[in-house]
C-alpha cells in the first residue's frame, strides 16, 4: 500500500518535472519547484515507513523549511530584479 | 534484483558526470559553468552513495534487532564534501560577480576578446 | 521495491541534468538545479544516507539555488550561444565517458555486501561505536570522533571560504532601515516569518543536539540556523536583519567556531590524550567521548552558520533594491 | 480497533494519493499560470495533508506522530503562503492571466 503511495509520488514528481521544462514562464517553474519538494517531503515520509525505520521524519521536517524559504527567497529575488530592470517576462 | 541492476547506478553517474563535464568545458557563460561543476559534484555525492548502499541494509543508526547496516564511511565523506561544495560554488560565484564589475559580461569569449585587446 | 524507486530516480535526475544544459534562461537553470537537488536528497534517502539526505537537502535545494540567483541577478540572464560549435568538448567527453563506463565493468555489483569498500574499516567501525563512543548514530561518530582530524580540515576549508568570499564582494551596509515600495505586500509573509522564525531556530538546536542519536549533527544544524536567518532577511529586510545579527558579530563567530574544535583537541593534549583524543575530557571516557562530540559539532554549527551568513549578506547586500 | 484505524488509514493514504494525481494533472493541463496555481494548493494542502494524516494513524501514538503533525502544522501554513508570494510575484511581473474572450 505505501508502494502504491510512493509509485503516485514519484509519477506526480514526474509531472511537475514536465511543467519544470515546458515553463514557459519562470514562475511555471519555481511553481514546479515547490511542488516537486512537497512531493519530496511525502515521499521521504512514506519512505522511511516502508523501509519500517520511520524515525527518520526529520529529513522531511527539514525539507518542508528549506522548500518553503527557498521559494521565497526565489520570488524575492526574481521580484527585485523585476523591479531594477522594469521588465517582467523570464 | 541487484543483479540484474548490476551497475546501472555507476551509469547513470557517469552520464551525469558527463553532462556536467559537457557544461564546464563547452559553454562560455560562467554562471553555466558553475551550474555544469554543480551537476557534476551531485553526481560523484551520488557514486559514493552507491557504493555504500549493502543489499537489505538500512540506514547506518545502531538499534536494537537490526543487523546488516549500509557502510558509514562514504556518507561522512560525502556530508563534509557537499558543505565544502556549497563553499566553492559560493567563491565562485562571487568571482564571478567580480569579473562581471570588471569586464561588464560573464561570457568568456568576449573576456578573451577584451584580454587580447589590451 | 526501493529498487525501483532507486531507477526512477536515477532516471528522473538524468533528464534533468539534460534539461539544465539545454536551458538558455539562467534563471531557468537555476530553478531546475533546485530540483535536482531534491530529487538527489531523496534518492540519497533510498540508499539509505540519511545524514547526507539532510545536508543536501539543506544546502543544495536552499542556499545554492539563492546563491545561484543572487548570483543571476547581480549579472545577467541570458546565455549567449557559443562562437565554436561544440564538436571538440563533445568528442573529449564521450571518450571520457566510454573509458569511465569500461571502469564501471570491473567493479562489484551495486549493493553487493562483499564488495572491498564494505570489508575494510567499516565493519570496525560499525562494531565498536556503541562500546567506544557509545553514540547509535555511526556517522555522527566516525565525522566527530574517528576521523576528526579530516573534520578540523573541512571545517577550516569553510572558514577560508567564507574569508575569500568577504574579500572578494566585501560589503556594503545599508544605512536606511529599508522600507521599500512593496512593503505592504509582505504582510502574509511577515506574519507566517515571525511564526516560524523560533521554531526553525529551535529545530537547529534539536538537529545539533540529536545528532548523536539520529540524522543530524553540526553541519545541518548550522545551515538550518542561517536558513531562519535568511527567512526572517527576506521578510523584513537586509536592514532589520542585521541588527538581530551584525556583520561584525558573524565575522568573530565564523572564527570563534574553528577555535572551538581545535580547543577542544588542545585540550585533550593537555589532559594527556592525543591531539582530539575525547575519551580524557571527563572519568569516564565514553562521558569524555560524549562531551567532546558536542563541543566540537557546536563548534562546526557555529562556524557553518556564520559562514552561510556572511556569503549570503555578502550576495544580497550587492542587489540594488534594498529591502531584501 | 486496530483493524479499524488501519481501514481508516489506508482510505487517508489512497485519498491523498488521488488528490495527488489530480493536482499534478491539472499542473500538467491547466492553460495558464494562475489556472495551474489552483492545481498546486491541491498538492500542498488537501493531498499532503491526508497523506499524512494517513501516515499518523500508521505510526500510532509515539515521537513519529508528533512529528508528523508538526510537518502537518507547517505544511498547511507553508503551502498557502508560497501560493501566495508566487502569485503576488507573477502579478508583480506583469504576467497577465488568460481570459477567454468569447464571454466579455
Amino acid at each position: 500500500m505505501f508502494i502504491t503511495v510512493s509509485i503516485v509520488i514519484l509519477v506526480a514528481i514526474a509531472v511537475g518535472l514536465v511543467r519544470a521544462f515546458r515553463g514557459p514562464t519562470l514562475y511555471d517553474r519555481v511553481m514546479a519547484a515547490n511542488m516537486i519538494g512537497t512531493l519530496t517531503v511525502l515521499m521521504v515520509a512514506v519512505l522511511g515507513f516502508m523501509t519500517g525505520r520511520p524515525e527518520f521524519l526529520d529529513i522531511a521536517l527539514v525539507y518542508v523549511l528549506i522548500s518553503f524559504v527557498s521559494t521565497i527567497a526565489v520570488l524575492r529575488v526574481v521580484t527585485i530584479r523585476n523591479s531594477a530592470t522594469g521588465s517582467g517576462e523570464q | 534484483m541487484p543483479e540484474l541492476l548490476g551497475h546501472y547506478n555507476y551509469w547513470i553517474v557517469i552520464i551525469l558526470m558527463m553532462t556536467g563535464f559537457y557544461t564546464v568545458i563547452a559553454r562560455p557563460n560562467l554562471i553555466k559553468k558553475i551550474i555544469g561543476l554543480f551537476i557534476f559534484q551531485t553526481s560523484v555525492f551520488i557514486l559514493f552513495i552507491s557504493m555504500a548502499k549493502v543489499e537489505g541494509g538500512t540506514a547506518p543508526i545502531i538499534e536494537e534487532g537490526i543487523s546488516v547496516y549500509s557502510n558509514p564511511l562514504p556518507h561522512v565523506l560525502i556530508l563534509t564534501a557537499i558543505v565544502v561544495s556549497l563553499a566553492t560554488t559560493a567563491l565562485g560565484l562571487a568571482l564571478v560577480v567580480r569579473i562581471r564589475d570588471a569586464y561588464g559580461t560573464i561570457n568568456e569569449d568576449d573576456i578573451h576578446v577584451q584580454d587580447e585587446e589590451d | 521495491m526501493e529498487y525501483l524507486i532507486d531507477i526512477v530516480l536515477l532516471g528522473l535526475l538524468m533528464i534533468t541534468g539534460f534539461a539544465i544544459v539545454r536551458m538558455r534562461s539562467l534563471l531557468a537553470a537555476a530553478m531546475l538545479t533546485s530540483i535536482y537537488s531534491l530529487l538527489s536528497a531523496s534518492l540519497f534517502v533510498v540508499l539509505d544516507a540519511v545524514d547526507v539526505a539532510l545536508t543536501e537537502a539543506a544546502i543544495g535545494a536552499g542556499i545554492s539555488t539563492i546563491l545561484l540567483l543572487a548570483a543571476v541577478a547581480l549579472t545577467t540572464d541570458e546565455e549567449k550561444t557559443p562562437r565554436h560549435t561544440p564538436l571538440l568538448p563533445l568528442v573529449v567527453v564521450i571518450a571520457t565517458g566510454a573509458a569511465l563506463i569500461y571502469g564501471t565493468l570491473d567493479m562489484p555489483h551495486y549493493g553487493d555486501p562483499e564488495a572491498p569498500v564494505h570489508r575494510y574499516v567499516a565493519p570496525t567501525y560499525l562494531h565498536d561505536t556503541p562500546g567506544e563512543i557509545g553514540v547509535p548514530n555511526v556517522v555522527t561518530s566516525v565525522l566527530a570522533s574517528y576521523r576528526g582530524y579530516d573534520t578540523l580540515g573541512e571545517v577550516t576549508v569553510i572558514f577560508t571560504a567564507g574569508a575569500g568570499v568577504l574579500a572578494l564582494l566585501g560589503y556594503r551596509t545599508r544605512r536606511r532601515n529599508s522600507q521599500g515600495p512593496g512593503n505592504r505586500k509582505l504582510v502574509v509573509l511577515r506574519v507566517i516569518a515571525k511564526l516560524f522564525f523560533p521554531l526553525i531556530l529551535l529545530f537547529a538546536l534539536y538537529v545539533l543536539l540529536h545528532g548523536d542519536y539520529g540524522p543530524g549533527g553540526g553541519f545541518q544544524a548550522g545551515v538550518i540556523f542561517a536558513t531562519g536567518f535568511i527567512l526572517y532577511a527576506l521578510a523584513f529586510g537586509l536592514g532589520n536583519a542585521q541588527r538581530v545579527i551584525p556583520h561584525q558579530l558573524l565575522r568573530i563567530m565564523m572564527a570563534v567556531g574553528v577555535l572551538i574544535y581545535a580547543a577542544v583537541g588542545i585540550e585533550s593534549m593537555l589532559l594527556g590524550g592525543k591531539f582530539l583524543e575525547y575519551r580524557v575530557l571527563a572519568d569516564d571516557p565514553v562521558t569524555g567521548q560524549h562531551l567532546g562530540i558536542m563541543l566540537i559539532e557546536l563548534g562546526v554549527g557555529i562556524t557553518v552558520a556564520a559562514v552561510m551568513l556572511i556569503i549570503y549578506y555578502g550576495f544580497v547586500s550587492r542587489l540594488h533594491s534594498g529591502d531584501m | 480497533m486496530g483493524l479499524v484505524l488501519d481501514v481508516l488509514s489506508w482510505v487517508c493514504l489512497l485519498g491523498g494519493a488521488i488528490f495527488l494525481l489530480i493536482g499534478a494533472i491539472g499542473v500538467l493541463r491547466f492553460p495558464d499560470f494562475y489556472t495551474r496555481l489552483h492545481a498546486v494548493s491541491i498538492c500542498d494542502t488537501l493531498g499532503a495533508g491526508l497523506v499524512l494524516v494517513g501516515l499518523m494513524m500508521q505510526g500510532g501514538l509515539s515521537l513519529v506522530t508528533v512529528k508528523l503533525l508538526l510537518m502537518f502544522y507547517f505544511m498547511i501554513f507553508t503551502g498557502p503562503t508560497a501560493v501566495h508570494a508566487l502569485a503576488e510575484a507573477a502579478m508583480q511581473g506583469k504576467l497577465k492571466p488568460h481570459v477567454d474572450d468569447r464571454e466579455s
